[in-house]
């Protein structure tokens, strides 16, 4: 089949239950369509999202992370997400200063109601993955 | 014990069956360890499809549910319920959305499936880590804390007590009744104001389901709806802090006024005799209106919308009581002239009208003026202004009064910040919703009326005071369960430090330290599980109920193959 | 310039700094001032040096407070000393600005106090790496180190990390001995008494009392210097820290002893999580491992511990570069997180043990801000 | 001493084209067969500067495989711990090791670390191996200087607990390869277990030759090391004996514990000298230090060490990870072999010779250790 040949990324996505999870579920029952690259994991609030869970992530072989959550000042748990950045920024910067794709990792505000929003970012986040390639760490031994 | 898992894949007539090659889904999970049965069914959240379950669950003994149909903000809870009902803990369930997420979204079936074994693998793996989490019920707490000994507050208080209903009433001040205590009438029509206070405090006084703290401050308030921890300061005493529960908060804490000595121009500050509306009600009050030099005035200017400007909103009250200021003077000092100074005059209501031409029949002069300046030109005190036909004019009297704008209390963010509310553009506490939610706040059980919500007349103050109370009557019923969350955060007390990084990024102050054996302690009950500490927590002592860290790496590990 | 202090009291004592610092710490104790002085001190025939905590005067005759060795990072042991509680009594402790930097550091979190503690510091010269205490050639290059420290130079054998230190003043000390660029310190010795406290402690001392400050022009041309170095260091490691491979080259040859983890003055965590169950492997996750990628090491995990590790402690990361002097396979690992610890820290705009009352950035926010991370 | 149980007959295998590649070839001929899935084994760093343990299921890996390495950076009995702690798994797996590693593997079998359900343990005549810091100074003359040494077997530059080990040969595990006493290009293959034996079967491999040239060889070399042992032993005891002698010895120590984590018999999660009961008050700390004048901070590196000693000593197999791993340079591992040979010889047990043999603190003989009792009972 020709989708053998073709590249499809795997995209490990943290969703908070009560904006960005239900903003996927939107994009679903709208029938809009995305690529099914996307990996959808439940979290409460993206706060929930542990650093290491990226990392590992990353070092298991992820083509790409996403982190989606409610936008800043809408968390239904009031300041999450603002925690949820300042964690993501530092490990994107951790990453840069090592060489690493922090390019593979995204941080993205979607509402309960921006289903639209939602594949866009799904689209065009497996469009960008796509064109990095596979994920170079999927064959590493000595990690 | 052994685990006994099901998967059962949800057809969910030709939603899900149409996109996702469901034999193929169930061929790639049957073989997986601890999986008991795999099974398909047509349309698993029907009544039929519900009792399909239960009896497959009983039938097969088995221990943990895995169900692969629609999202779980959709069907979580219908499926919990079914193994509750079939006798497994519905913790020991999880639902993997093939639908929302994955036939709907996906345009080729090969792809779907692919994805729908993914998910449903994921959810199995998953599943294995689950553990039985119990529900809580507590009973509501029917108590009310009332912030504001004024008239919003009294009111409200007097509504809301009962013999089933204790009340807490904060007031910051030494004595109860707030603002209106100054005021020797009201407006529109030139009551005494003892008649509406002075029994109210008495009946305060007498009620024994009334427990009144004057010279306190709240210093916390934790928790949710019915479920409020309460902490209170006392100024005055020695070991001065109170603590309390109770089952909602009504903010009553009334208003201050802008300070004209923000509009130099006012000369307010500068000279004698140029007084605020405040002033000069305790003048009156106390029975005799003079200048510095004890002498009665004999011109009086009253300035309009001091500070208007710079708030940027009309504080509704200020024309009102300008009039009232009229009706003071010219009952109390005959002869007396008396003119007001004003850009627009606000008089509202059925009754204000009225009032109003019942003051300018004691020829009392309306000037309306813009550039108004207060200047001193020897013993007299003269106002500059330009009249409406632009011409600059001035006009000399003895005294001046400045109706200020209403403004929030100095306290108004500390408390916000308490209560987790939001303040409007004014600083006022801000409302639901303008129209359809103008005592409920952002956060559930607080409510917000008076002069603290933005300025208001006495009446519409007691109105809000009466919504609020009924609001609080009909839903905090006494005897009425809430269920906390289950799925809260717990520490672990053998691997906490101590460093209390969980504490600071707790949103609702769930997270409590115990000085002793100095380590973090959540408090179950107030915690809503957003897992924000979690992730925080160094040394892996905080874990999150149902989003353990196991629980979501072995999703990932699934989903990263 | 960050260490600028303006004007502020100071103590001159007419002999070279060693007998200067002991002459202080004995006042201390005689007086009565202190209950103990917790500084560097000779503890074996063969001249071991190790902190000690030392309560009788006489005992001081074999401390070297400004000995150039940081056997262990003094901010982890003073948080040791006061993790159960503050000191019950006044106590002067002698560290260098990055160990002062590293207690700060944990008292935000909890895990010690400042009260009774009396800081003494001084702007730094770096130290000696603990081969050389090993090799037993510390003292044989004592004098070359202060001739260093007078001409304000960097020697080639001090701590990598020391070299290109630019956080050599430090903060919050309570009295700094002025050293870097004074040639004179064979015969005087400058203590700058930064507050209140500092002042009280020394009044009734037989010295001279005056106003002075750090010579600010020569400590900005000593940062210049060390900024050379820093980037020497950083470029030394460029090619590690290009992509992954580059990690595994450099980190490849790890051992798993996790000593720079207990070394870590940062590190205060009972169980690292990095040593909990959280990090084990089960028999599944090893066949499925195993059938990505056909092989792997084992214990697995070396790249994640050291990320993992960077991304709880690179925010705090003092530069002591005590990991890298315990590592036993020689990774440059002081370096990298040296690296990666500064720009983590200036996203937030935050020098790690700084000011004690400065939140630590994550557990704190504004609303409007990092936008540049967002999709 | 070394002595292989379960039968004394061997095979001689021929090395072409030598010993290490003869190796490797078997272990591929044995997950071509199926009878190991993953092979655990030594494997040389990408950036050629160490070797560390690799659990092999793509056999094409085994070509890059080091059975017998110049350095121990991971002691085997973790990465076996690590593989298989947590269960025995699904996959059979082969793990080469040196003949400590494989000990320390047997007491953690018997502490519950480790689960040889699955694991057939392969050990070698082992000429001990390169300081890890002298080998970084320079990997690549220092694998050419090992190769050597291991061609004439001499120790002179290998590890100085490696070289009073008299027990470089033991057999503990399931399948021994000997080298030494080995004609030319050859070299034994041994079995010490039914399940060696079964492993042998069905590689075709029939134990029909003699070995007694290789126990002859390993006999002498034991008895050599061990009286250097015993002599070397004897001086360090008497330069570190006593409390003062003790302290010095230890006086360089730092607390990093690196000892302890890379010790293969310390295993547990939080070691008892990290935890709550080693941390005190200020004000215990002031009253030890105004009894004394003045105390070293931290104290009680001496209580850790002792403390170490009782913890793992009877379980110690001298393979000299927590010399290699001290920052300071404290010989760690030749102190803590004096401590082992002492306590094991008390109740004559040698750690990790079998694991049948039960732990000397879980156990005891009615009518034993009389002369540690007061007489007069």
């Amino acid at each position: 089949m020709k989708k053998e040949e073709e590249f499809m990324p795997k995209i490990l996505a943290f969703l908070c239950n009560w904006c960005s999870y239900a903003g996927a579920d939107l994009a679903g029952t709208s029938r809009l369509k995305y690529p099914p690259s996307i990996l959808p994991i439940r979290v409460m609030c993206s706060s929930r999202v542990d650093p290491l869970f990226i990392i590992r992530a990353y070092l298991g072989g992820m083509d790409g992370v996403l982190i989606a959550g409610c936008h800043p000042g809408d968390c239904h748990y009031e300041k999450g997400n603002y925690y949820t950045r300042r964690r993501f920024a530092m490990l994107k910067k951790i990453f840069d200063e090592l060489g690493l794709e922090s390019d593979r990792l995204l941080l993205s505000w979607i509402s309960a109601s921006e289903g639209t929003k939602y594949a866009k970012v799904a689209t065009e986040f497996t469009e960008k993955i796509k064109k990095s390639g596979k994920s170079p760490l999927k064959n590493k031994i000595f990690l | 014990m052994e685990r006994k898992i099901g998967v059962y894949v949800c057809e969910c007539g030709p939603n899900i069956a149409e996109k996702v090659d469901i034999d193929k889904v169930l061929n790639a999970v049957s073989s997986l360890e601890g999986v008991a049965v795999a099974e398909k069914y047509k349309l698993l959240c029907s009544v039929d499809g519900k009792k399909f379950l239960e009896d497959e669950i009983k039938k097969h003994g088995l221990t943990h549910l895995v169900v692969s149909a629609c999202s779980p903000k959709q069907h979580e809870q219908t499926f919990m319920e079914v193994c509750e009902n079939a006798g497994i803990n519905p913790y020991l369930f999880q639902l993997a959305n093939i639908r929302e997420q994955c036939a709907w979204i996906t345009e080729d079936k090969d792809e779907a499936t692919e994805k729908a074994i993914r998910l449903t693998k994921a959810a199995i793996r998953r599943v294995r880590y689950h553990s039985s989490l119990e529900k809580k019920e507590i009973e509501c707490n029917p108590d009310v804390l009332v912030i504001g000994g004024g008239v919003a507050g009294i009111e409200a208080s007097l509504q809301l007590a009962s013999s089933d209903r204790k009340i807490y009433l904060v007031e910051k001040n030494s004595s109860l009744g707030g603002l209106i205590t100054n005021f020797e009438k009201t407006f529109p029509n030139m009551k005494p104001t003892s008649d509406i206070i002075k029994q109210k405090i008495q009946d305060i006084a007498e009620n024994e389901n009334i427990k009144v703290f004057t010279d306190a401050e709240v210093e916390e308030v934790i928790g949710f709806f019915g479920n409020f921890e309460v902490k209170i300061k006392k100024k005055t005493e020695e070991n001065n802090v109170v603590e309390f529960d109770v089952g909602a908060v009504v903010l009553a804490t009334g208003s201050a006024s802008f300070d004209p000595k923000k509009t130099p121009g006012y000369g307010y500050g500068k000279f004698d005799d140029v007084f605020t509306a405040l002033e000069f009600e305790k003048m009156n009050s106390s029975g005799k209106i003079s200048l510095k030099n004890g002498k009665a005035p004999k011109s009086v200017a009253i300035i309009h919308c001091v500070g208007r400007e710079e708030k940027g909103y009309c504080s509704e009250i200020c024309c009102m009581y300008s009039l009232k200021f009229a009706c003071y003077l010219k009952d109390k000092i005959p002869g007396v002239k008396v003119s007001h100074f004003y850009s627009d005059l606000c008089i509202p209501g059925k009754s204000c009208q009225k009032f109003y031409e019942k003051t300018t029949e004691k020829n009392v002069d309306f000037i309306r003026a813009t550039d108004v300046e207060v200047i001193k030109q020897g013993d007299k005190i003269n106002i500059k202004y330009k009249a409406e036909n632009n011409s600059k004019n001035s006009h000399p009297v003895d005294m001046v009064i400045l109706s200020p704008a209403i403004e929030p209390t100095s306290d108004t963010s500390r408390l916000a910040e308490i209560t987790s509310i939001s303040q409007s553009d004014g600083g006022f506490f801000a409302e639901e919703h303008e129209k359809l939610g103008p005592v409920s706040t952002s956060t559930d059980g607080v409510y917000i009326v008076g002069c603290a919500q933005g300025p208001k007349n006495i009446s519409e103050t007691i109105v809000q005071s009466e919504a609020a109370a009924g609001k609080i009557l009909s839903s905090l019923v006494p005897g009425r369960k809430i269920e906390p969350e289950v799925k809260t955060s717990q520490i672990s007390e053998s691997f906490c430090i101590g460093c209390k990084t969980c504490i600071s990024v707790c949103p609702y102050g769930a997270i409590t330290f115990d000085e002793t054996k100095k380590i973090s302690v959540v408090n179950e009950v107030i915690c809503r599980g957003c897992g924000s500490c979690t992730a925080a927590c160094p040394s892996g002592a905080a874990t999150l109920k149902h989003f353990t860290f196991n629980q979501l790496y072995q999703e990932i590990v699934e989903a990263v193959q | 310039m960050k260490w600028r202090m303006q004007m502020t009291k100071a103590l001159k004592i007419n002999k070279n700094v060693d007998q200067s610092i002991l002459e202080l710490l004995k006042f201390l104790l005689e007086r009565g001032k202190v209950k103990g002085v917790f500084t560097l001190k000779k503890i074996s025939k063969d001249g071991a040096v190790a902190y000690s905590l030392i309560t009788k005067s006489d005992e001081l005759k074999d401390a070297v407070p400004l000995f150039p060795l940081m056997p262990v990072n003094a901010g982890k042991l003073l948080s040791r000393f006061t993790l159960k509680g503050e000191s019950t009594k006044p106590v002067a402790a002698v560290v260098k600005p990055c160990e002062l930097r590293a207690f700060v550091e944990l008292v935000k979190r909890e895990q010690g106090s400042l009260e009774n503690l009396f800081i003494i510091s001084s702007t730094c010269g770096g130290v000696y790496p603990l081969k050389m205490a090993v090799d037993k050639t510390v003292e044989k290059n004592l004098s070359k180190y202060w001739d260093a420290v007078k001409k304000a130079e960097i020697l080639d054998e001090l701590r990598p990390v020391c070299k290109g230190c630019e956080e050599f003043t430090p903060y919050t000390a309570d009295m700094t001995v002025d050293l870097i660029a004074k040639n004179d310190i064979d015969k005087q010795c400058v203590i700058l008494l930064n507050t209140k406290k500092g002042e009280e402690l020394v009044k009734g001392m037989k010295a001279e009392f005056l106003e002075k400050d750090l010579d600010n022009g020569k400590l900005d041309k000593f940062q210049s210097k060390r900024e050379v170095e820093k980037k020497k260091l950083f470029s030394e490691i460029e090619t590690k820290t290009k992509d992954m491979d580059g990690l595994i080259d450099i980190f490849g040859r790890c051992i798993g002893c996790h000593g720079c983890m207990r070394v870590c003055p940062i590190c205060y965590c009972k169980l690292c999580e990095f040593e909990s169950p959280n990090s084990e492997y089960k028999p599944p996750t090893y066949e499925s491992e195993l059938n990505k990628r056909g092989g792997l090491r084992v214990p697995p995990g070396t790249i994640y511990y050291q990320l993992g590790r960077l991304s709880h402690i690179s925010i705090s990361c003092v530069s002591c570069g005590l990991c890298e002097d315990v590592c036993p396979v020689d990774i440059p690992i002081s370096v990298i997180f040296k690296k990666v610890g500064e720009s983590v820290q200036k996203v937030f705009d935050y020098i790690p043990g700084k000011d004690v009352e400065e939140e630590i950035p994550l557990i704190t926010f504004d609303k409007d801000e990092l936008a540049e991370v967002e999709d | 001493m070394s002595e292989t149980s379960l039968n004394s007959k061997g095979v001689v295998i021929s090395a072409k084209p030598n010993t290490k590649e003869a190796i490797i070839g078997i272990l591929e001929k044995a997950m071509d067969k199926e009878v190991f899935d993953a092979v655990l084994i030594p494997m040389s760093v990408p950036a050629g500067d160490s070797f560390v343990y690799v659990l092999i299921k793509d056999k094409s890996l085994l070509k890059d495989a080091v059975p017998l390495s110049p350095v121990m950076s991971v002691q085997g009995a973790h990465a076996v711990s690590s593989v298989t702690r947590l269960g025995s798994g699904n996959m059979k797996i082969a793990a080469v090791m040196r003949p400590c590693e494989i000990r320390a593997t047997v007491e953690l079998a018997k502490l519950g670390q480790t689960n040889l359900e699955n694991i057939t343990l392969i050990s070698l005549d082992c000429p001990g191996v390169l300081p890890m810091s002298d080998f970084l100074s320079d990997p690549k003359k220092s694998m050419s200087m090992f190769d050597d040494a291991v061609q004439k077997w001499d120790d002179k530059i290998m590890r100085p607990v490696c070289q009073i080990c008299d027990k470089s040969s033991m057999v503990a595990g399931d399948i021994h390869i000997g080298t030494l006493g080995a004609k030319k290009d050859t070299f034994f293959i041994i079995s010490n277990s039914q399940k060696g034996n079964d492993t042998l079967d069905k590689l075709d491999i029939t134990l029909k030759d003699s070995i007694d040239s290789w126990q002859a060889k390993v006999k002498t070399i034991s008895e050599e090391k061990q009286k250097k042992r015993k002599k070397n032993l004897k001086d360090l005891k008497s330069d570190i004996g006593g409390i003062d002698n003790l302290l010095d010895a230890f006086s360089q120590c730092i607390n990093c514990h690196n000892c302890m984590s890379v010790c293969p018999i310390c295993f547990c999660r939080l070691c008892y000298f990290d935890s709550d009961k080693v941390k005190h008050s200020s004000e215990e700390y002031l009253n030890r230090a105004e009894s004394k004048g003045s105390i070293r901070f931290l104290p009680d590196t001496t209580l850790f060490q002792t403390g170490r000693m009782l913890h793992m000593s009877l379980s110690c197999v001298s393979c000299g990870a927590c010399e290699d791993a001290c920052p300071m340079s404290i010989p760690v591992a030749q102190i803590f072999s004096m401590i082992a040979d002492e306590t094991q010889d008390l109740f004559d047990y040698v750690s990790g010779r079998n694991l049948e043999e039960p732990l000397p603190l879980v156990t005891y003989k009615e009518g034993e250790l009389h002369e540690v009792e007061d007489a007069n009972d």
